[in-house]
């Protein structure tokens, strides 16, 4: 394995260059299931060349970009319930299908976004804890389980400076060793169940990074 | 015992018979495939302490979420209760006037179709070691942790497919399709609003998505074929 | 419940009487499966006014007849691999989906054969418990426990003339507790969990048939 | 990963990298759906001590029956062995040598669906009472007796299927469709044997029977449409 590349002569990425780099990361021809929010904008830097395919929980294989003007169809929306267009080789299926193509471990990768990681790859995407909140899952748990990669993409701090990967989470979990890469702003990590490896970081340097996030990375 | 579609009576004779206290299975994702018309007859039939199975909880002000409004709903199984427009929901649920079972999503599609073929609960990966394990079986097969997860049949399902012919086949269309299908399996008494009604013959046999056989009273909103088969 | 008549000024049913005395027990507008063999031969007795529809297992609602000159086609055909014809308003599905079906109590009847069947509907049609036949269940049980009624159509008497009703079956079981109705050439049989009652006796009387068969029949 | 049709090597191509001792779902209801080219192809290939699971055990002396008679089978998973003309089986059968492990017809595909959905496993009423319940174990649920049943799944899965697009679609023919489709979702790599390969887009996207997430090699005997997508 190789060691980390500490981009110091940079500021961390933006939003599109996070994106941009997610979707570098996808292998050509994967089967990809983007979440609702940042996730989705992964879709804006995939190739056509790189002949990825993106499904939607709602039931469909070969979802294409947003639909626009004449293209918007009330039957045909992705899983944020936002109109999208079909592309060439699509397939619609019901919804016990979908979750039994999710549960079973064919999608190759899922991008999810987090409120917190842990080091060994738990996942807590659902739901805050605040004793008022609605408690609202969706299908964010199967998705959690069951591809093969699960990609997280989001801020590596809170607004007030907490680090959101974590030795242990303290939100609720969506998934227990479920995540394989953490991709945020300043970092990218690898992990498994022995823990977290910075891939790159950006901005930060490794004294920093560590000092910031209170965790040990090797 | 086959639909046989003979220019029923509209959506409000369909649901008339659907008593108090019954589980109702209502499609779609969002406003995507959602029985409105159906559920619009729901709440002008009145029946009352409803058990709902639905993806979400009522969007804006009308379809479930104006059944909800109407107080019939004593509980709702959902995975995704919470949206920008769940104002109805919200309000009722936080002054304890409707109950709330929170699913993942993929256990609430695969509890109904155990529900519909025989299956008397299966080990589901899903929600392991989350707040949604708390109260269920778990158990380690093969080296991987599951939960045991029990069906979910309903007395009613109330759903909106594309198009049915005569003996109530249904097609759907695109991502409308979603908990139609499962929805038609797992229900004692399923009701189907759809578009049109074509002659018997007229659908594909390879794309027929519901076989009659599920199908127990169609109600058409829009037009109606020739009666009798395509011969 | 009406009193057993006893037909005994006649003889027992011949094998198409016996047959389209099944179809007639068929209610309009039931959904059927039909086993192999004898119970093939209900179709025949099935008129299109009574609007029922044939599943067979392998896959497909609406079959018709067997197919004849060009119209046979092998990717058409039924249980028994025989060739058949699609009706009007036919479906087809895959195998998970068929036995769903069967399995989840959606077929309104199904009509099997039977080596033994007991007075408590315990049925045995599978498997003749010698020790060098090779064991082939097929889509058996799946009926067996499947269908709101099961219909057992066969002779009562082996050609030893052991009754084929019996106390408690000595061969072993394809299901327990799910046969219904007993279809035989000396007589129609309803089972329950309390046991056999005769509903019509053709060529026989109530005495014969309780010593020929040496069950208590109410 | 897509299985981008190429115009990839035929069947003994496709099936090159099956090694001895796999688990083998072959598709097919009696000859109905049997991708005979491509148990040829595995004939030729000579893999040995295959588990092979199928409906039957082989009709004639062609396809599966061919497969068994060439001693390459060392255990059969099936519903229905014994037929008139399964006398290669037979006789392997009687002079031990083949093992036969006898499922039901619908849990055998209720096994293979588990193992393609993720199920760890489930609760079938189906054999409860049976000599086919032995070993298993058994639970009553809501007043119902049910059996343990667990995921059967492929390292391949032989298949065919009526029309194939180029990234894998697939589409069937009548009573052919049979195990097709469950078994293209529970091995990790499935071969399909197609009539006709068609343009990336020109199959219905609401008729598609198997999507191509599931389809890993094409096989094609007949003709093969323009590249591209038909856009």
């Amino acid at each position: 394995m190789s060691s980390p590349t500490y981009h110091v002569d940079r500021g961390p990425l933006a939003k599109d260059e996070l994106a941009a780099l997610v979707a570098r990361n996808i292998p050509d021809g994967s089967f990809v299931n983007l979440g609702i929010g940042q996730p989705t904008t992964v879709a804006d830097h995939l190739s056509p060349e790189q002949g990825v395919v993106l499904h939607t929980e709602n039931g469909m294989l070969g979802m294409g970009r947003a639909a626009v003007g004449d293209e918007i169809d009330p039957d045909l929306i992705n899983a944020g319930k936002i109109p999208v267009i079909e592309t060439p080789g699509a397939a619609y299926f019901h919804h016990a299908d979908s979750f039994a193509m999710m549960r079973g471990g064919h999608l190759d990768v899922c991008v999810l976004g987090a409120f917190q990681v842990s080091v060994n790859g738990d996942l807590a995407n659902w739901h805050t804890g605040a004793p008022d909140a609605i408690p609202a899952v969706g299908g964010a748990m199967d998705l959690a389980i069951g591809a093969r990669q699960v990609f997280v993409m989001m801020s590596l701090f809170t607004k007030t400076g907490e680090s959101k990967l974590v030795e242990r989470c303290s939100y609720p979990l969506t998934g227990v060793n479920c995540v394989t890469t953490v991709f945020t702003n300043h970092a990218i990590f690898d992990l498994s169940p022995h823990g977290a490896r910075v891939r790159a970081a950006y901005g930060i340097s490794a004294d920093e990074l560590r000092v910031r996030t209170g965790l040990i990375l090797p | 015992m086959i639909a046989h579609y003979r220019d029923q009576g509209g959506a409000d004779e369909a649901v008339a018979d659907v008593p108090d206290g019954a589980t109702v299975l209502i499609g779609g994702f969002g406003s995507a495939g959602q029985p409105v018309e159906l559920i619009d007859a729901l709440r002008r039939q009145g029946a009352k302490e409803l058990v709902v199975v639905n993806n979400n909880a009522g969007n804006g002000d009308h379809g479930l979420a104006a059944l909800l409004a109407a107080g019939q709903v004593a509980k709702i199984i959902c995975s995704f209760p919470r949206q920008v427009d769940s104002w109805i929901f919200d309000d009722l649920y936080r002054s304890g006037r409707v109950q709330l079972e929170v699913v993942p999503q993929g256990t609430l599609a695969e509890r109904m179709r155990a529900a519909g073929a025989g299956i008397g609960g299966f080990y589901c990966p899903t929600g392991v070691g989350t707040p949604l394990a708390q109260g269920k079986e778990a158990r380690t097969i093969d080296g991987r942790d599951y939960l045991l997860e029990l069906p979910l049949p309903g007395d009613y399902a109330l759903i909106k497919a594309h198009r049915a012919d005569r003996m109530g086949n249904l097609v759907y269309r695109k991502t409308a399709r979603n908990f139609g299908p499962v929805m038609a399996t797992a229900a004692a008494t399923t009701i189907v609003q759809v578009g049109q009604v074509v002659a018997t013959g007229a659908l594909d046999p390879e794309a027929v998505v519901t076989p009659s056989i599920y199908v127990d009273r169609v109600v058409c909103q829009g037009q109606t074929g020739p009666e009798g088969g395509a011969q």
